[in-house]
Parts: structure tokens; C-alpha cells; sequence
């Protein structure tokens, strides 16, 4: 079956990413859209695909079925299929019944087989929903040339920020001595990235422990990274510089969409070296109306603009009709802007159709949001 | 539709097309921002059912492959038919327009021969169109016709459209040249499998013809009909046809009905950054791909992927293929821009709107990589 | 999003198939091998390919990772992948929590929003463990002719075997008066295959109204079939005339197997215009070496020969060295049968090594199994 | 590998095949009963990890596209990267057999200008091996030459086959005949991607040559260097060369070596029921394909897919090509039987071991759907 695979990835992606409230309602925070022609997750497979690792698993849990059809064979991120690939990996029954992922560490627990199958040297352990470019080769080297036996990809954040990560202090040789996952009054700013690399005989090992341990949550930051510390275990820490973010919330989501629309976008889309790769079906070029209006934007295939659109990101095939006028807002994909409607400061899901007259969100308010496959008629919300 | 293959003819050229078709095909002219000509022949027979296609390449084919790779953009990467990647004769080279030549066929006949489907869909590569073939294909099958061909009312003059000649329902011939109201054959075309093999064999010394002129003496003794087709179809011979088809476009109803979500033309996927415009650009009634950079002006126009508009710089009623950078304060009108053009600061381009001025690939930069 | 579908497959292949043992100890029913080079769940996958369905749901739940990795995005059957293809459907997570399927009819009412998402007029629901060749056209076109809301395709079987079925009566235009699943004593031969076409609103009214009813088990044959008859609903019988088979057990997979090595076998492989498709990988072309001898075998690519085989089927990439023997056997996918052991009247599992020496089954005794991925060695077992 | 991109040469002939390529290129041959030679150079380029691959097409392209398909089987179905198809020179149509055509490459300049990696390993398509690439790239790259020609211990004597010429460790040119024990040039090597492209400016005026030919006056100034491989490689020029190829692999230890499961050839899937040996048959010491039915006696001999072997048939010390029928009683010894052949009842086909019959393709049956 192909040659020993040197590291493979695992890519977390099961969770639900409640606090982007109506926009994971149903489907899974990895599967979000962003910048109008991505999802969350094409991030992560570009990565790995750029960085030369071939096989990826990738764990699944809450409603899958978008996340499913967009990876497919992962052909669209240039992953081969006869030797490795994407592999989705849901909980599945077994002759003792079946099991839910109870947390991180035990999602990779359960498909201990699918490890065993590739038998990599090293695995990579990711998150499906993160924003960053980063060469994880680079961090493969570290790791190796450290000699240990785990190494945490980390990042400095700003101080007051500290608390919501994991965080780590090191030695000067990039020893990691002390993890803490969200202190309260955080001893350094060095923040943890949730991306780990382990030597596979380890992870397993210790994978199989955690399992059998009955006070245990199942999960990287809280059970396994602080056992191992504890054992006196060689875990490195590799220093990250770029832009990195986790994009958990509803105004973390406007504001680093919205930074695309800034002179100097601090995550910049394109890079023909290492390019970030999307699953799109073809849409036809954008057109742009004999009436329309448009002012620093982002438009993507497929859109109809023959409105009024200013500081706004259009995803494919988005609809803004005549007389409506799109304002500080993002349209994910698929959205219809009837006539005369207006959209200001406001996230507006996917598929949606805000009809004529509806007037959503104001300049000075909360960011104004509106689910998937929702119709918006005036004088009430229908779905 | 398994009772019918596809066989689409790209080896034939013209020579009006004033240097753009001089390293490419007709069939690979890029068109509408991201597709290529060839994308309407093979959506169109995909969306009908068509799942066995033969694509007669031109002697230049390396753009058409790069195009079509895998032929997994129409689903045509099967394990049963599929895309049929076939060479035509070098005779496609000198320019010479007709659109199916039985030399080309011929060196091909294995595709008929090795098919277990009833009839035989020829078409040519040079249509823009989005046409439901299946009624067509229906009729044909219900008439019991030698041959249906596809015919329109004529739009506008043109000497290269073909005209067909009928007495009642029966088509007499047909001729080179068209005006407004002719029947124009869409060169397009039903026949059954068995008897396009005979043409094969009762024609074997004629090789250098287009099979519509062997015909020339059969009209008589054969059933050949026509099928009318009222949507929008535009055939490219010439840069003025070219450039037509393109600015139709612009009007939003035969956009619609091009690019109809539920019967899409497909085409190659490029992983593009999405088009964006900055805050001092002003963009009207034009198409602007992903990859576009905009700080300029741009009306009445359609502009490819990865092109730049500089500040300042304005573009109206023209065509700009990719990755071509306008720079501050140029102005370009009434032109097609071939790819990887550079227009400097200030520069002026400008045809007129009957005479529509061309540059060539690559003639004010350096060479870059594409093609 | 394309068309509308005219018709899609749901196809249901969560079962353990547990009367099969060691054979599903680590694979879903539908993803054992047969004949060699396929599995079970190509035979409706090609059916469905060649009856011109173009999309498929899949819904598995029991250890779906090969059967997940041996679909992948369905080419391999010819399904294309823009507006249609194979998706797979496992059990998921959602705001309330995850739940498993229950039954066949709730495996399909959990994917209602799968159903909606293609709207469907037809739905064509199938088994993934049966072998048989049929062009699902006729059934639907028999199912709309008769203008019912329920088609379920039957055959005539022999009557002593009528009672393992579910068992219907007609009226003389088809129309089905009487259901009962496995009856003691059966009224009629003509049995269910466990195939039904329902008309996509009907289906989807009737799972909703299943899922709220307490006492149901959420089983087409046993709940959904007889709730409709009870209603006096217009249920047709298609019949079905050709080979079918649920190979459910060892001695009938055992049989129905070697039947391929009859001079006429039942079930034919080959047919240019409706054929059989698997997922192969590119093994090499088989090898019989110098010293071999080979009788009434169907051997398959990849396999290398020096040993003796007679009346046996040797799955792709299966090694039987010098001195090897196999007799009457089968074995599954890479098999390595060493030197000078035995194999006689067994099925070997995939991937199983036989050591140099053993000896394993008998010509009079029972059909000797070793599962998937064993060594055996002389002297005792080893996984 | 990205630092690595792959030219394959399939635009070069030799009369020497009597008959079997006149219809087909030698890449397109079949070979050792599922393969096509061409496979041979894919795979190892893409076991060695490159991505980007062009593949010089012959202007008899059908047979090979067929075979290439999407490129799918080689994992080229790519968006970075992938499978290049190139139209060769119309000069590759005259049985010349210069493998590294200057004229192929400048007219396919575009591929190595387009992309971004250091090296160029330019191979051959009618090479049998499976080749690590990665030493011998890794050579390239730390000694720092020009060129590093790949080359092997001559194993017999081959007219078509190129002799090194070397002083120490440079090589001072080469020639055309080789010897046992001679440094045979096999036909591939590397090059920077730059010196390549400067090749094309300096010698512009020199297309119909080989690259080494234009070197003649070049070997003194630069560093060409050369790798010595072991494992087993044979190239394929002629009848005699092809049989014994196929013959090699049935022997246990060239066919593990080149059928290696760690660094898998891959072909084009063809879905095929399994090979079926009815009671009364004999095999031995051979290669049977998927598809066969043998009830006779086989021995020796290479079946490709869909051969049928009656009763009281035998075949021995052959290659049958696919879909071919051996009728009972008839015997084929020593020969090379192109695909769709129909050995009737009872005939005698027989060539000796040093005079190898050939049969070209559907010599004795009505045309059958196939090539």
C-alpha cells in the first residue's frame, strides 16, 4: 500500500463553534464560509497540502453533511487518492455499540486503526477552523531536531488577551516547562495554537492511557499536554510569526473579515507558492449593473451586483438587486438582496433572501446576523 | 442518453481574428472572463445526458489540453465514455473553415466504430450558446431522418455562416455567406452512427471535404432536415464576432440565459482570489472576474482574471484577457487586450466601435509566464 | 445547483452482517469482498450507475471506515461529482446531542434534510449486501405507470425458504394486499428484496410520522410497509425476474461464491452494457510461476502463484508459495498462503498470512473461517 | 520534489517494431499484460515525489491519450502542477528515433518558462524500470553539474542504444551502438531549468537535433557528469527488445523488482472480471491477465487482459495482446500477436527464438471495436 508515510495530519473538526450563534445552527464551524469563497477549513488542508503531508484524517461529529460534501475526495486541495488523501472519520458502532468523540484526545483515540493503517513517524494534530498560513514542514524539522517527544506550535499574544489560551512557559532551549489552559494571571504571553506534533509510538501510548482514565476529558490542552509535563517528558515549543487566528465569535468573524477590506489585509488570500486552495464549483464571472454602485469591495464568481455596495464581502453567487444597498456588511454565499432592500453592519448567512423593503442591522448597533437559508420578509422573519 | 455520442470539431481556424487565434484555437479563444469557446460544446452535450465524447483537437492543441485537462470539469473522467481526446489532420492548419472535414473523422473512426450508441451529435467549437440538446435529439430520433441539422433565423450578416437551401421541409444544400432572415446552420448536426461510417467508406478518395459538401450530390436521395432553434446563439468567425458576443453579455438577459444555473456551462476551476475593488473605483455594466484589482474606472467592459486596473486608468467597451495591468492613467476604448499585456502610464488605446483595435499577447512586456 | 432529480438512491449500509463472524468482526457487511476484487456494495453502486441514478446517500454506522475509503467520491462507478455523486451519510451530532439510527426508516428520516436538498420526485431505497444485476429504470417506470405511492421489488423463491422473507400477496394488477414479515407460514412466495421506491413526499410524510411513534422499531418491512397497507394505500409489486441474493450467511456466501466457479454460474460478472464496477487499485498482472498448478480457479490481479490451487478463488494480490496448498477455498484479498501449508474448504480473511506448515479446514467438515489480518502460525493463532 | 519538474519524451519511433507501433507510438505499446510503456516513466516520476509533468506527445497521440486519460492514475488530476500534454514536432512522424528533439521542446517553451522550479529530469518513454529517482536527483543537485546523464553497464548489444563517452569522470560525448559493458546512456537526465531554456536560445537555429547532438562542441566547456544505475533497465527499440522484456518479468525477481508494491507502476484502471483457468487447463510460468479464460495449455507466455485459450489450444513463448482468441486446437510458439487476433481452429503459428513471429493488430477477423 504505498510507502511509510513519514507525518500525517489529523484534523479536529467535529465541533459545533456554538458562540458563532446562528451561523453554525447547521453546520459545523469548519465548514463557515469566509472571505465569501472559502470555508474555515480550507485553511488547514491548504496548509497541508502545501506542506507536502498527503494524508489527512479528518474527525467529524456535529453535522457533518456540508463539511462531507465540500471535502469530498479532497481532490480540490490537490490531495492524491491513491496513496493517501482526505479520510473523513465520524464515530461509528462497533460489536459493542457505539460511541460519541467525548473530546479531542478521544476523537483521535477511536481511530487509533486508521494511525496504525498509515503508520506515520509523526502526526500532526490540528483544528479545522483556523485562520493562518504556516509550512508545517518548518515545525516538523523543529521537532525533530529538538528530539522530542511533542512539540506545540505557539504564538505571542497580546497580554490582555492571554487568558482566553492555553499557555506555556519555556526554557531557553525551547523546553516547555509549564502549561496552563486559560489562567486567570497567565505567567507569559506565549500562546498556544492547538497544533501539535507527537511522535506517533507516543501518542498512541499515551492515547490508550488517557482512555482508561476515568477523570480525564479527553482533550489535548486539559488532559494530555499537562500529563506528559507532568511525567517530566520532553515536549517542545515551536514559535510561530504570522498572522494566526481562531475566529470563535461573532465580532471576531466581522472584524477579521472585514480587515480583507483594509489597504493592508493582516491575512493576504494570495500566494502563488503557497496558494489557499478552495472546493468552488463554477459560478459565472461577476457582473457588475449598468446602475450598480460599488465601493471598496469583495466580490466574488457568480454574484449580480446591480445595486449599491460599499465596505461590503459578496461570496459567490450573492444577488444585489436594484435600488438595495449593501453597507459594512458580509453576504455569505448565495444570498439575494431584493429591490430596495437595505443591509447595514451585518452578517447575512447562506442562501439567504432578504426581500424587498426589509431593512436589517443600522451603522451604530451589534453586528446585525441572519442564519442559513433564511427568507427575511418585511414585517417578519419567516423561514 | 446513452443512444448518443458527441463529436465536436476544433480543427478548423480563420483568419480574422486578427493574430489572436495565431498560437491557440478558436476553440481555446478564452471568452466571458473564464471560459473558453470549447466550454459551450461540451457543457451543452454534458447537461443533455451525453456521456461519451469525442473532441477532434487542431494541430496547436496545447492550450485546448491545458484547458480541458482531465475533462473532469464536464464529468466526463469515466470509466465508461468519457472524453476522447482525438487528433485531427494536420490540414486544420492552413485556414481553412470547414467545420468537419472527413479526413478528421475518418482518422478517428475508431471512437464510431469501438461506440454501441445508435446516433452521433457533431458540433463545432466555435458557439455560444447554453441549448437543451434533448429535443432536438427527440425529434431527430421521432423523424426517422438521414440527418437533422440545426438551424436560426439569421441575425446579422455574416460570410462565414453557412446558409441552408430548402424547398418545403427538404434541405437542398447549403452555401457559404448568410444574411439577416437566412436559415443559418448552427453547424450542428444529427446523424446515425452507421450511416456516418458509410460516408467514410463511400467517400474514402475525398478526403480534404467538409462532409456537407460530399453531400452535395445526395441532398436529393436524402432525408435531410432541419430542427430551429429560437434561443440566443452566436457563432465566432472573426474578431468582430468575437468581440459581439462577448458585449451581448452585458445585457443581463442573455447573460441569464448563458450562464442558467440549473444547465451551467462549465469550465475549468482556477483557485483565483476573489475581485476586489478599492474604495476610488468606479465599475458599471461590466464583467469583472476574480483576481481583478481595481482602482480605476471600468464600464461596458469584460475583464478576465488577475487584471489590474491602476488609479486613474480607464477602460470602456473592451475586452481584457488575463493578467493584463492597465496602468495610472492609461485609457483603453473599443480594443481586446490579449493576455499578459502591460498598458504603461498614460498610454492611450483606443479602436473605434466598428473598428476594433487588437494587441496581441504579450507585446508590451517582457515575457511572463502563461500562455 | 443543477436540475431537479428525477430519482436518487438511499442506500442502507449500516448493518454489521454478524451471521457472517470473523468476516464483519472489523468491516461493515456491504464492504466484504466477493469474487476476489469486489465488495458487496458494488453491485448496487453499479446498478444504480448503470440505471442512470446519479446520486447516491449512503448511510453507514457500523465500522465505516473502509466502506467510507472504498467509495470515496464514487467515481470509481462512474458517479460525476458536480451535480450529483456518493455521499456518505453517518449518524451525526446536532444542537440536542448525537443519536444513532435506529432502524432502516429512521437512518432515512435523519437525512431528510439530505432528501430536501436534491427534491427528488422519486425515492429508490436499496441494501448495500446483495448481489444481483438490475436496472432500477424498469422498476420506477412500472412504479409510475401504476400511479402508486409505494413500488417494492419482489421474486419468486422456493417455498421451504419463503418463511426467512417478508412475504406479500396481490391483487391481480399488482397492487400488494398483504405483507408479512417472515411469516411461520407464508401464503405466497413472492418475497420482498428489500428494495422500495416511494414517492418523495409520501416517504418523507410517512418517516416524520414514524418518528414520533413510540412502538415503532423504524424498520421499512416491519413498520413503514404494514402502516401504509393498514391505511389502504396503493402499494405496487414490482416483480423482479433474474439472480438475487442476500449472501447473509457463511454457508451461503461460501456457495454463492464457489457458484462462480460452476461451468454456468448464476450470478454472471461480465456485461459490456450493465458491468460490474469496482474500486480496484493497480495491482500487477497475475503471476503463476514455473512450478505451479492451477485447476478451475478464478484468480484475480496481483496474485502470484507457485503453489497448487484447485477450485478456489484467489482475491487480488493473494501469494500462495511453493508447496502450497488450496482446495475448495476462498481467499479474500491479500491472503499470503507460505510454504507448503494447507487450505482446504475455508475462507481465508484479507490481509491474513497462513504460515509455512499449517494446516487449515478439511474437505468433510464445516467451512473453516479465519478473519481479516491474521497470522497464523504452527502450533496456535496469532493476531 | 517541487524543486523538480519531468519532460518525457514520446515523440520518437523505430521502424524496428514491425508493424506494432505503426498505428500506435512506443510509449503507447502494451507491455507485460496491463501496462503501457509510457507508464514505466510516469510513475517513477511521480514515486520520486515531482508533481508537474509534461509528456511530449507523438503526432499519432489517440492510442497514448486513451492510455493517459485524465492522468488520474498517476495522481496528475492536479490544480498545482499536473499532467502537461505537448504536441510534438510533425518530425517525430518519420521514424527517427533522436529522443530529446530540440524543436519538441522549444515549441512547448511555455512549460518550463511557466514554472518555478530549479530542475528539469528529462526521461524517455520506452525505458522498463522502477527507478528511485531521488539518489540520483539528490546527486545532481550536491555536485553541482551541468547535466548528470543516468547511465548503466551495457548488458547487450543494441544499435539503437547510446554509448557514453567518458575521461575519468567527464563525459566527452557519446554515440550511437552499444556493447555489452559499454556506458549505455539510458536515456535520461538533468538539467537547471535555466541552462535548458538558454539551450533553446543558443542553438534557435538547430531544432531537428537532439539536445546531445548540439552539444558536440559544448562537452569540453561544461560540467556533464554521469549516474550509474543498477537495478534492472531495458529499453525498448526494437521486436527483439519488447520480447525480451516481456519475458523477463517471469522471472520472480525482475517482476518483484519492477512490479514493487512499495513504489507501485500505475496504469490506466480498466474494470476487468478476474482471470478464470477452467478445469482442463494447464498454466504455467506465466503472466495471465485479468479477463482471460484459459481451457488449454499456456506456458511461458505473457496474456494480456481478454485473451481466450480454447481447449487443446497452446500458447508458448508468447505475447498475445489483449482480446485476443486462441481456437481449440491451434498452437502459437515464439510470437507476438497484436490484439484482436483470431487464431483459427487448428492453425499453426510458430517463430523460433531467435526470429520472433509477428502479428499485427486484427490481421485474421473482421474489424473488431478496439485499438
Amino acid at each position: 500500500m504505498g510507502r511509510k508515510k513519514r507525518c500525517i495530519a489529523m484534523l479536529l473538526a467535529g465541533g459545533q463553534g456554538s458562540r458563532l450563534g446562528a451561523l453554525t445552527k447547521d453546520i459545523a464551524k469548519p465548514a463557515v464560509s469566509f472571505g465569501g469563497k472559502y470555508r474555515m477549513i480550507d485553511f488547514s488542508l491548504s496548509n497541508c497540502s502545501n506542506s507536502g503531508i498527503d494524508t489527512v484524517g479528518v474527525l467529524t461529529q456535529y453535522r457533518p453533511f456540508e463539511l462531507n460534501s465540500y471535502i469530498g475526495n479532497g481532490q480540490a486541495w490537490d490531495f492524491s487518492s491513491v496513496d493517501g488523501g482526505v479520510f473523513i472519520l465520524p464515530p461509528y458502532e462497533t460489536q459493542t455499540g457505539g460511541k460519541w468523540y467525548k473530546g479531542t484526545a478521544d476523537a483521535i483515540y477511536r481511530n487509533l486503526g486508521f494511525l496504525r493503517k498509515f503508520d506515520p513517524d509523526y502526526v500532526l494534530i490540528l483544528s479545522g477552523d483556523h485562520l493562518y498560513r504556516m509550512d508545517y514542514r518548518k515545525m516538523l524539522d523543529d521537532h525533530i531536531r529538538k528530539d522530542a517527544i511533542a512539540t506545540i506550535s505557539t504564538m505571542r499574544v497580546e497580554w490582555e488577551e492571554a487568558s482566553r489560551f492555553g499557555i506555556l512557559s519555556t526554557d531557553e532551549d525551547g523546553r516547555i516547562t509549564k502549561f496552563e489552559e486559560k489562567p486567570e494571571h497567565p505567567e507569559s504571553n506565549l500562546a498556544s495554537m492547538g497544533i501539535y506534533i507527537f511522535n506517533t509510538d507516543t501518542l498512541m501510548e499515551k492515547l490508550v492511557e488517557d482512555a482508561k482514565d476515568e477523570n480525564s476529558s479527553h482533550d489535548f490542552g486539559k488532559d494530555i499536554i499537562p500529563k506528559l509535563l507532568g511525567e517530566g517528558q520532553h515536549i517542545n515549543c515551536y514559535q510561530f510569526s504570522g498572522f494566526w487566528k481562531d475566529v470563535g465569535t461573532i465580532p471576531s468573524y466581522y472584524e477579521t473579515s472585514m480587515d480583507l477590506l483594509s489597504e493592508h489585509p493582516q491575512f493576504v488570500l494570495t500566494d502563488d507558492k503557497f496558494p489557499m486552495m478552495s472546493n468552488s464549483n463554477i459560478y459565472p464571472v461577476q457582473y457588475i449593473g449598468e446602475k450598480a454602485y460599488v465601493e471598496n469591495c469583495i466580490i466574488n464568481n457568480g454574484c449580480k451586483v446591480m445595486g449599491k455596495v460599499r465596505n461590503s464581502i459578496l461570496g459567490i453567487g450573492c444577488i444585489v438587486r436594484e435600488g438595495a444597498v449593501v453597507e459594512d456588511s458580509i453576504l455569505l454565499p448565495d444570498c439575494e438582496i431584493s429591490f430596495d432592500a437595505r443591509v447595514t453592519h451585518a452578517i447575512i448567512g447562506e442562501g439567504t433572501v432578504i426581500e424587498g423593503g426589509v431593512v436589517i442591522g443600522d451603522a451604530d448597533g451589534e453586528i446585525a446576523v441572519v442564519g442559513n437559508n433564511e427568507r427575511i420578509k418585511l414585517g417578519g422573519e419567516e423561514a | 442518453m446513452k443512444d448518443v455520442i458527441g463529436l465536436i470539431s476544433a480543427n478548423f481556424t480563420t483568419e480574422d481574428m486578427q493574430g489572436l487565434s495565431d498560437e491557440r484555437s478558436i476553440a481555446s479563444m478564452p471568452f466571458a472572463g473564464r471560459y473558453r469557446l470549447v466550454d459551450f460544446a461540451l457543457s451543452n452535450m454534458i447537461n443533455a445526458g451525453i456521456t461519451a465524447v469525442g473532441l477532434v483537437t487542431p494541430y496547436k492543441f496545447r492550450s485546448l489540453m491545458d484547458h480541458i485537462g482531465t475533462g473532469s470539469a464536464w464529468m466526463l473522467d469515466r470509466k465508461k465514455g468519457g472524453l476522447y481526446i482525438l487528433p485531427g489532420s494536420t490540414y486544420g492548419m492552413s485556414s481553412r473553415s470547414d467545420r468537419f472535414l472527413l479526413c478528421d473523422i475518418r482518422q478517428n473512426d475508431i471512437f464510431l466504430r469501438r461506440s454501441t450508441s445508435d446516433y452521433v451529435l457533431l458540433t463545432a467549437s466555435n458557439i455560444i450558446w447554453n441549448i437543451d440538446f434533448r429535443p432536438f435529439i427527440r425529434a431527430h430520433m421521432e423523424s426517422g431522418a438521414d440527418i437533422t441539422m440545426l438551424t436560426q433565423r439569421g441575425v446579422r450578416k455574416n460570410p462565414h455562416g453557412r446558409k441552408v437551401h430548402k424547398e418545403g421541409e427538404k434541405v437542398l444544400g447549403i452555401s457559404t455567406g448568410v444574411d439577416m432572415e437566412d436559415d443559418v446552420f448552427l453547424d450542428t448536426f444529427l446523424i446515425s452512427r452507421e450511416l456516418l461510417l458509410q460516408f467514410l467508406d463511400w467517400y474514402s478518395a475525398r478526403d480534404y471535404l467538409d462532409i456537407f459538401d460530399i453531400l452535395k450530390d445526395d441532398y436529393e436521395k436524402m432525408d435531410i432536415r432541419t430542427w430551429y432553434y429560437d434561443g440566443y446563439a452566436r457563432m465566432v468567425f472573426s474578431i468582430d464576432n468575437y468581440f459581439n458576443a462577448n458585449m451581448d453579455l452585458l445585457d443581463m438577459d442573455i447573460n441569464g440565459a448563458i450562464f442558467d444555473e440549473h444547465n451551467p456551462i462549465r469550465t475549468k476551476v482556477q483557485d483565483c482570489i476573489p475581485a476586489r475593488m478599492y474604495p476610488e473605483s468606479s465599475v458599471r455594466n461590466s464583467l469583472i472576474s476574480s483576481g481583478c484589482a481595481i482602482w480605476g474606472e471600468v464600464d461596458g467592459s469584460v475583464l478576465f482574471r488577475g487584471v489590474t486596473v491602476e488609479e486613474g486608468a480607464i477602460v470602456r467597451n473592451s475586452v481584457i484577457m488575463q493578467s493584463c495591468i492597465i496602468k495610472s492613467g492609461a485609457i483603453v476604448k473599443d480594443a481586446v487586450i490579449d493576455r499578459n499585456n502591460l498598458i504603461g502610464k498614460g498610454m492611450i488605446i483606443k479602436g473605434s466601435s466598428n473598428d476594433i483595435y487588437v494587441m496581441r499577447k504579450e507585446q508590451r512586456i517582457a515575457r511572463r509566464a502563461g500562455s
